[in-house]
């Protein structure tokens, strides 16, 4: 790894790598490069148009993910830390799958494994919702661009009036001022860009949904999210215990065209509802 | 007024656009006294007129001598006269203030004859960037980067160059670390009034389908 | 549309009223053809409203694919129909063009609002692109722009109508861009004899991208 070159940084042109040499699985390619940061990559590999969505492999996207990670070049180090505590929980997922059941890690791995996953599928969620959100913010800023305001300002005949506008202006303001269009605003390195804080729990999203949903009735996701709108993590982590709800087979999810209302539905028995939050303790310990 | 419901995604822009301003509080203005309004409504019309950026409504009250809800129901009734007789101009709220603009159907007429280098187009990187501030402002660049798992230095930079994000304090704990938030300039660019009528956050949380393929493929169970 | 028969007072009421603009030769236009008729009037307002100076008959038309007759016909129409309706604004035709006007009778509304000081002050954008003309000039529009990031035609507007800044020569590249510099009053106001009395700049590097913009082939530019 020639990732440690902390010195010489765009920090906007990241990992533009050509990716045709990524050696990847026969449906995944990350052909597209120039992504941007680990979320970037992990998002194109998986969510890639061209491979249908449920034949990608974990294997395929783990081998093609570190095949990019390999050709990191030049990039900082903190940039580089995010690549492969990535990474790390990619293979620790590829390692678990492979292991036979019985044979399963110990049990605190096993938890610490399921938190990484967790916390990754947030953080990714995250990242593609900001991303849309990017689009729409271009498609208002375009739209917007089609009408101008007007500037004309104020008629001759009224400028006498006006005071001086450079009264008590000084050389040393006009100095001053062009000083300041010239500069970049100084900035202060925090540094910590790979710690970020999940504060949101799957397990208390799970309960608070048992407690929510209605025997039989439906709610959108959004009913579901409404006093958390705003935060973007309780709405995915939100996402993730109505799937895990899904996986097990207490709920049903319904969603009418691509960007239309997702709504979820009680399918479960009451006893279901104990064994649900039964089984979840038991998934998080 | 707010009866423009939304038919699909493409014409929701031009909406946000006109109705900005629209989603305030208006008063019952006492219509009887029309001398009175007729002078207020022309008042609006001439400072509007004049001013080259967008008049607040606390300016326009201040210079007719009345209050700023009627100042905004006014606004907003002559914003409707002028719909409803299809002026090629509109009286609208943006960046906090109100003022003339072209109307968006006039597009094709204004875009061959104004020509410049407005509005140059920003880098995915930077809308992405852009975006997280809009809706999480105050924020940090610490927690830009976590959101984005990348150094934002340079990113940051060329927004607050453009004027679209500035400093707007420090947060408390330690480390006093600057929180950056959106100018007026953004929400000019955006052509809204100001960073509340961004549509809402949940809209782009990805769809059920984008989901479930990450969540099949990192899924941590046995195969 | 040339056969220009000239008025005989027709469906359009020309009438000389007001000022300049209504001593003109009208056309009988089409109204049969509504479509187009409204096309053309909002056309005229959309051009007219954003533009910075008054726009000449000619322009409209070319603009807008029709002869000079038709647009001044449909200016005096819409100019009454302002008047009708009491609005506080004025179509007006001045110094060779049509413009957006405040009505003279909101004259007293509008100097309180100019006479009372708290608009009296330059606003930071103004005083940075007042700067970069003053020591960078002669600077063109789009080198302007392209430093800043962002349009800067309102700012240019008011310093220039403020007498701060002026044009003072034309680029010779092909665009011919019109290039600004500081004027007299600029300096007197500061209290130096000449832009070269300003702070020296000492070994200080501008950052590439004002580099860029500087050294940039001056673009063909509308202006």
């Amino acid at each position: 790894m020639n990732t440690a070159a902390p010195a010489s940084v765009e920090p906007d042109a990241t990992p533009a790598t050509a990716a045709e040499r990524a050696a990847s699985g026969p449906s995944v390619k990350a052909e597209a490069a120039g992504f941007e940061g680990p979320f970037d990559l992990l998002l194109h590999l998986i969510l890639n148009d061209k491979v249908d969505l449920y034949e990608v492999s974990l294997s395929d996207i783990v081998d093609a993910y570190l095949a990019e990670v390999v050709k990191l070049k030049n990039c900082d180090l903190e940039v580089a830390t995010e690549f492969l505590l990535i990474a790390s929980t990619l293979i620790d997922l590829k390692v678990r799958r492979l292991l036979p059941e019985d044979e399963a890690l110990d049990l605190d791995e096993e938890l610490a494994l399921w938190e990484e996953r967790d916390m990754l599928l947030s953080r990714l969620l995250e990242s593609k919702t900001f991303k849309d959100a990017a689009q729409a913010l271009e498609r208002m800023a375009d739209s917007a661009a089609l009408i101008r305001p007007r500037i004309a300002g104020l008629e001759d005949h009224f400028l006498a009036l006006a005071p001086d506008l450079l009264e008590n202006s000084t050389p040393e303001d006009v100095h001053k001022a062009f000083m300041k269009a010239m500069r970049p605003k100084p900035v202060t390195n925090v540094g910590l860009h790979h710690v970020t804080a999940v504060k949101a729990s799957v397990t208390k999203a799970i309960h608070e949904m048992l407690l929510s949903l209605p025997n039989g009735g439906r709610l959108t996701f959004r009913q579901l999210t409404d006093h958390v709108a705003d935060d973007v993590m309780e709405v995915v982590v939100r996402f993730l215990a109505v799937l895990e709800l899904f996986k097990q087979g207490f709920v049903d999810i319904d969603q009418v065209g691509h960007f239309g209302d997702l709504t979820v539905e009680w399918v479960g028995s009451e006893q279901d509802r104990d064994a649900a939050l039964t089984g979840i303790d038991t998934y998080e310990g | 007024m707010q009866e423009t419901q939304p038919e699909n995604g493409a014409n929701l822009d031009t909406r946000v656009q006109v109705d900005a301003g629209r989603d305030i509080e208006t008063a019952i203005i006492d219509l009887s006294d029309e001398k009175q309004l007729a002078h207020l409504s022309r008042g609006i019309e001439a400072l509007v007129m004049i001013s080259a950026e967008p008049v607040p409504d606390a300016v326009l009250a201040q210079a007719l001598a009345t209050d700023e809800v009627t100042i905004r129901t006014i606004c907003v009734a002559l914003s409707d006269s002028y719909e409803d007789q299809d002026r090629g101009f509109q009286l609208a709220y943006v960046a906090g203030g109100w003022r003339f603009q072209s109307h968006p159907e006039m597009a094709d007429v204004i875009s061959d004859y104004v020509i410049d280098g407005q509005n140059a187009k920003l880098s995915p990187a930077a809308m992405e960037t852009l975006a997280i501030i809009a809706y999480k402002q105050p924020i940090s660049r610490a927690q830009i980067g976590a959101i984005r798992g990348v150094n934002v230095d340079g990113v940051l930079r060329t927004l607050s160059q453009r004027g679209y994000v500035a400093e707007i304090g420090r947060d408390e704990g330690p480390g006093q670390a600057v929180l950056f938030g959106t100018t007026a300039s953004f929400c000019e660019r955006l052509g809204i009034a100001d960073p509340s009528q961004l549509p809402p956050l949940g809209d782009f949380v990805p769809p059920a389908h984008v989901l479930e393929a990450l969540e099949q493929t990192l899924r941590a169970d046995v195969e």
